[in-house]
């Protein structure tokens, strides 16, 4: 029998990124991890949620695990193959229309306290020391849509001031997206590491520890964390049932393309 | 109607050129023009400014064969495979490329506005970000380049909602488009299946259009089920039977991406003289599309066929 | 995924609400819901702002009962059934309609402009005519109608081409669209075939929407084929099953227009008295929707069913 | 047999604005005279010619006449069936790419010296005496794309001043288009009515009589006129071969969905 206790800081990662969705909310996924959290949460914690891409994809249910936001494996027996100028629109009406129903998750290279992100360069945008893609279709998405943050928990990671703003959190505090044009009602709520997850203060908006996991600890995530960060709300969070990490395992990613199992079980 | 089939060779001759305003059709890794991209290679046009949607290797490949003059960008990877194109960072990394980002959400709706014909697209986007803090081309170097407009963006009012500021994108003007679709008439009517993408609108919008196609059918064929066609004759220059012509990448209802291959390209993309070693055998050692299929090899080919009732290459030969 | 199939009646009590800003899909005597229009009637439903595409009996009637606060209007007519449509001209004759005219390309890209997102749209139409020079709806009387813009359109700058004065026009808010579609399953997903008109566009943009169907088929049957739906299920506030839904208008692949009812509506329509009569024999006499159609009865809705390979009830009886 | 000799006025109109279409043009057609002309020309003069309608239907053939623009008939076995808006950034990106393919036939109320043409309301617009559709895609059509003009030839139409412009023309001379905001370079080409064609002329973009029908005169088209009409470049078109005559009446409009067999043919 093959062994589902020894869950990894990866699997917990997705797992917490999977109870970020609410049922019946629809979640902008992309792929990797943000997908498996997905798929977990529609087969377990909110059956009634359903995945768009922002490719045009609406609806989706992939059987195997597609590896961009326009593989064909998204495609097949979607709801509508939209073009993406369609799900732009859709993003923007949720706004317009005042429906909650958006969830979002987009990952980064950098963070600030205020959950701005940075996905398009290190150092200066001019003269970059290290170039990413660029926005694709963050930006739209952190503009109109409440935002799960997924970024690996490393000091050079989380920075007082990031190197460029690739997709706005909440700017510099309260009021800070409003007075840049950026619809106030909207923004970062949680951001999810491999240590555990952060929020923000409703009143600053400024990010704090809410929970770690049983494998890492507050002091971990100061550690890790390049700014002060307040950590005397969190919680330590439960451990995966093991039939959680089995469907992750063996029916969600069997191909390991997104969470590797760890050694000692996959030499099994 | 006139027929408008030509070769790959004669139709990148003759309706790209150096110094176009160019996009192409397809997504990363879904639909990408491959074909028409290697004979744009091979024919060595240049100086182009790259109105590139979510682009991967194709625009990555001609960005490290130093063919692009302005390089208007959202994201470049082969996404899946690469976490970031490596001869699009490279040189940006190295200060050789002229580039400029916007967010996806704005590309796509600058080249549905300039289908549309709209004279400047007002949104509500990039606002509150490096998108509109820096400017990747300045306007100096902008009022140089004669294709491209003196700004990247202008706010404006909402003269609607008095006190609203929203950002004012330029209309690109496209001088030259292509994209691969799975069939495609003589005249130029087009079957696109699956997320067509911006591939109506850049075949709407730009003065000269390519279409490469897995089947030709005759134009009376193509007119049989009007439910299934998106482009019709008038917005195609050309029309060019490529089977296989998205390879390495997707296309819905016929192949899955040579992931093998991508990954390949990904890996000799990441220095210059791997990189020039892949495009000599994979491009500049072929003539043409057709000894380019040899060369990947039939039975390769026939293995990414996709999996009828699945949309893609899915192994069901485990099922119980 | 939700429920959303209800009733003709619930729909319409639940989801369309007096002084709306409602727009229609289909086009003049193509696939207008005209079944959910009957019931609005029957409601007693009113106020409306109109964002009429190209109209034809649907808002006729609608004006001919005074139910419409506002009419934002490019063209209303059956067309070559009658060449205006009676009640919008007497009422408009009379000065009991408070009307704007725009050309049928403004509203319909104010529409798409609406699906967009879009904070307001430049077009380079209307100048130089009526269209710009009259308001119907003048500034005043526009600040004392809530949901209508203080402007019918604004003339703004090209900030990208200097000098040049184009059209801004607002983007409509709608609170209520009803589309009739071919196929729909209970959670909302809607195929649409044949032109889609403005359909996608208002069942995007509207807050709430009411889908009327040919045929109600299972959530996980309309996912077989997705390059045939148009429409997600997010985007859908009710689902009604409703056979010759757009009687006596087309829909594609199903039935042609009924030109007898047409004429006959066109006819009644020329004077108050019999428009009245009219509507009593056809709305306000029969309870439901299976009423009516028990009334047009079942030969003659037979006789309209489109003509395999035709598309329309062609008469191929007497071909060689 | 029937007489194919006998052609009305009505006819004749059809068959010369079957002739305003240059082979290769895309025809913009409504229904009524302007299709009837269209599939004369495709017919006849202008074999690759193409027909498209406002609604988006693009390249079309209809079998049966259709009666709308949204036309079942229109649709079956049409080249693409595009939503409006498609159509109107086609016709658009015609004049942005500086193409010349378009050919367009309108109609109208009233026309005044240069073209411009009222298809709105007789009377005041806010208290018209007669109110008729409004613009429907006359516009659009008549700002980007040339046009031909289709009217019945009468004094009370033919006017000095009209009461508004649906689809602004020549406005009022050279340079009108232009300082308006409207293209310079496009423009109505002629005017087919029951009694002639009028064309433009090149310096002062005034109408005049450019041809008469063998059943009329100058002089009946400058009483029709209400205003002054110059005649002297007039010529005699030829009248129609009755196969056309015959095409028109057994092939093309076989229903006289638009266009009225004489009494005397009908009655036979």
């Amino acid at each position: 029998m093959a062994d589902y206790t020894n869950y990894t800081n990866k699997e917990m990662q997705a797992i917490t990124l999977a109870k970020c969705i609410h049922d019946g909310q629809i979640a902008i996924v992309g792929t990797g991890l943000p997908l498996i959290g997905a798929s977990v949460a529609k087969r377990l914690f909110a059956p009634k949620c359903n995945l768009i891409v922002e490719s045009g994809l609406m609806d989706c249910a992939p059987i195997e695990v597609p590896r961009s936001v326009g593989d064909l494996r998204f495609m097949a027996h979607c709801g509508v193959q939209w073009p993406n100028v369609r799900f732009i629109g859709f993003e923007a009406n949720e706004w317009l229309h005042d429906n909650e129903r958006l969830i979002a998750f987009i990952g980064g290279a950098q963070i600030d306290p205020y959950g701005n992100v940075n996905s398009t360069c290190i150092g200066d945008y001019h003269n970059p020391k290290t170039r990413f893609t660029g926005s694709g279709g963050a930006n739209g998405i952190a503009t109109f849509a409440n935002t799960i943050i997924m970024i690996q928990h490393e000091k050079r990671r989380f920075m007082q001031k990031i190197d460029y703003v690739t997709s706005p959190g909440w700017i510099d505090g309260p009021g800070g997206r409003e007075k840049l044009g950026l619809p106030g009602n909207r923004g970062p709520q949680a951001v999810v590491t491999d240590l555990g997850i952060l929020k923000f203060d409703e009143t600053t908006k400024r990010m704090y520890l809410a929970g770690y996991y049983e494998t890492t600890s507050p002091e971990e995530v100061q550690e890790n964390t390049g700014f002060e960060i307040d950590v005397t709300r969190a919680e330590k969070l439960a451990p995966p049932d093991p039939e959680v990490i089995r469907m992750i395992r063996e029916e969600i990613d069997p191909g390991q393309a997104f969470i590797k199992v760890p050694v000692e079980e996959s030499a099994k | 109607m006139s027929n408008k089939v030509c070769t790959l060779q004669e139709a990148i001759a003759k309706y790209v050129e150096d110094g176009d305003v160019i996009s192409f059709g397809g997504f990363t890794t879904n639909k990408k023009p491959h074909a028409a991209v290697r004979e744009i290679l091979r024919q060595g046009k240049k100086d182009f400014i790259a109105i590139a949607g979510p682009a991967g290797m194709d625009w990555d490949a001609l960005i490290g064969e130093n063919r692009v003059k302005a390089y208007i960008n959202c994201y470049t990877a082969d996404s899946g495979v690469t976490n970031v194109s490596r001869r699009f960072r490279s040189k940006i990394e190295k200060g050789e490329l002229i580039y400029e980002d916007y967010s996806q959400d704005a590309i796509m709706l600058m080249l549905h506005a300039a289908s549309l014909g709209l004279p400047f697209l007002p949104v509500r986007l990039m606002m509150g970000s490096g998108l509109v803090d820096e400017w990747g081309i300045s306007k100096e170097v902008r009022k140089t380049i004669e294709k491209l407009p003196d700004d990247k963006f202008v706010y404006v009012d909402n003269p609607f909602n008095p006190g609203e500021k929203v950002v004012a994108l330029p209309v690109p003007k496209l001088d030259a488009a292509v994209i691969h679709v799975q069939k495609a008439s003589p005249d130029g009517t087009c079957i696109i299946l699956g997320d067509e993408f911006h591939d109506v609108d850049i075949a709407v919008a730009a003065k000269r259009v390519i279409v490469t196609c897995e089947e030709l059918v005759s134009n009376e064929e193509i007119r049989k089920d009007p439910t299934q066609t998106r482009i019709p004759c008038f917005c195609v220059s050309a029309v060019v039977h490529v089977p296989y012509g998205a390879h390495p990448t997707q296309c819905y209802d016929y192949y899955d991406y040579d992931n093998a291959f991508l990954k390949a390209y990904g890996a000799a993309s990441k220095t210059e003289e791997d990189f020039k070693a892949f495009l000599d055998e994979w491009v500049y050692g072929l003539k043409s599309h057709e000894e380019y299929l040899d060369k990947v090899g039939a039975s390769r080919l026939t293995k990414l066929k996709v999996t009828p009732g699945f949309g893609y290459a899915a192994d069901v030969s485990k099922e119980d």
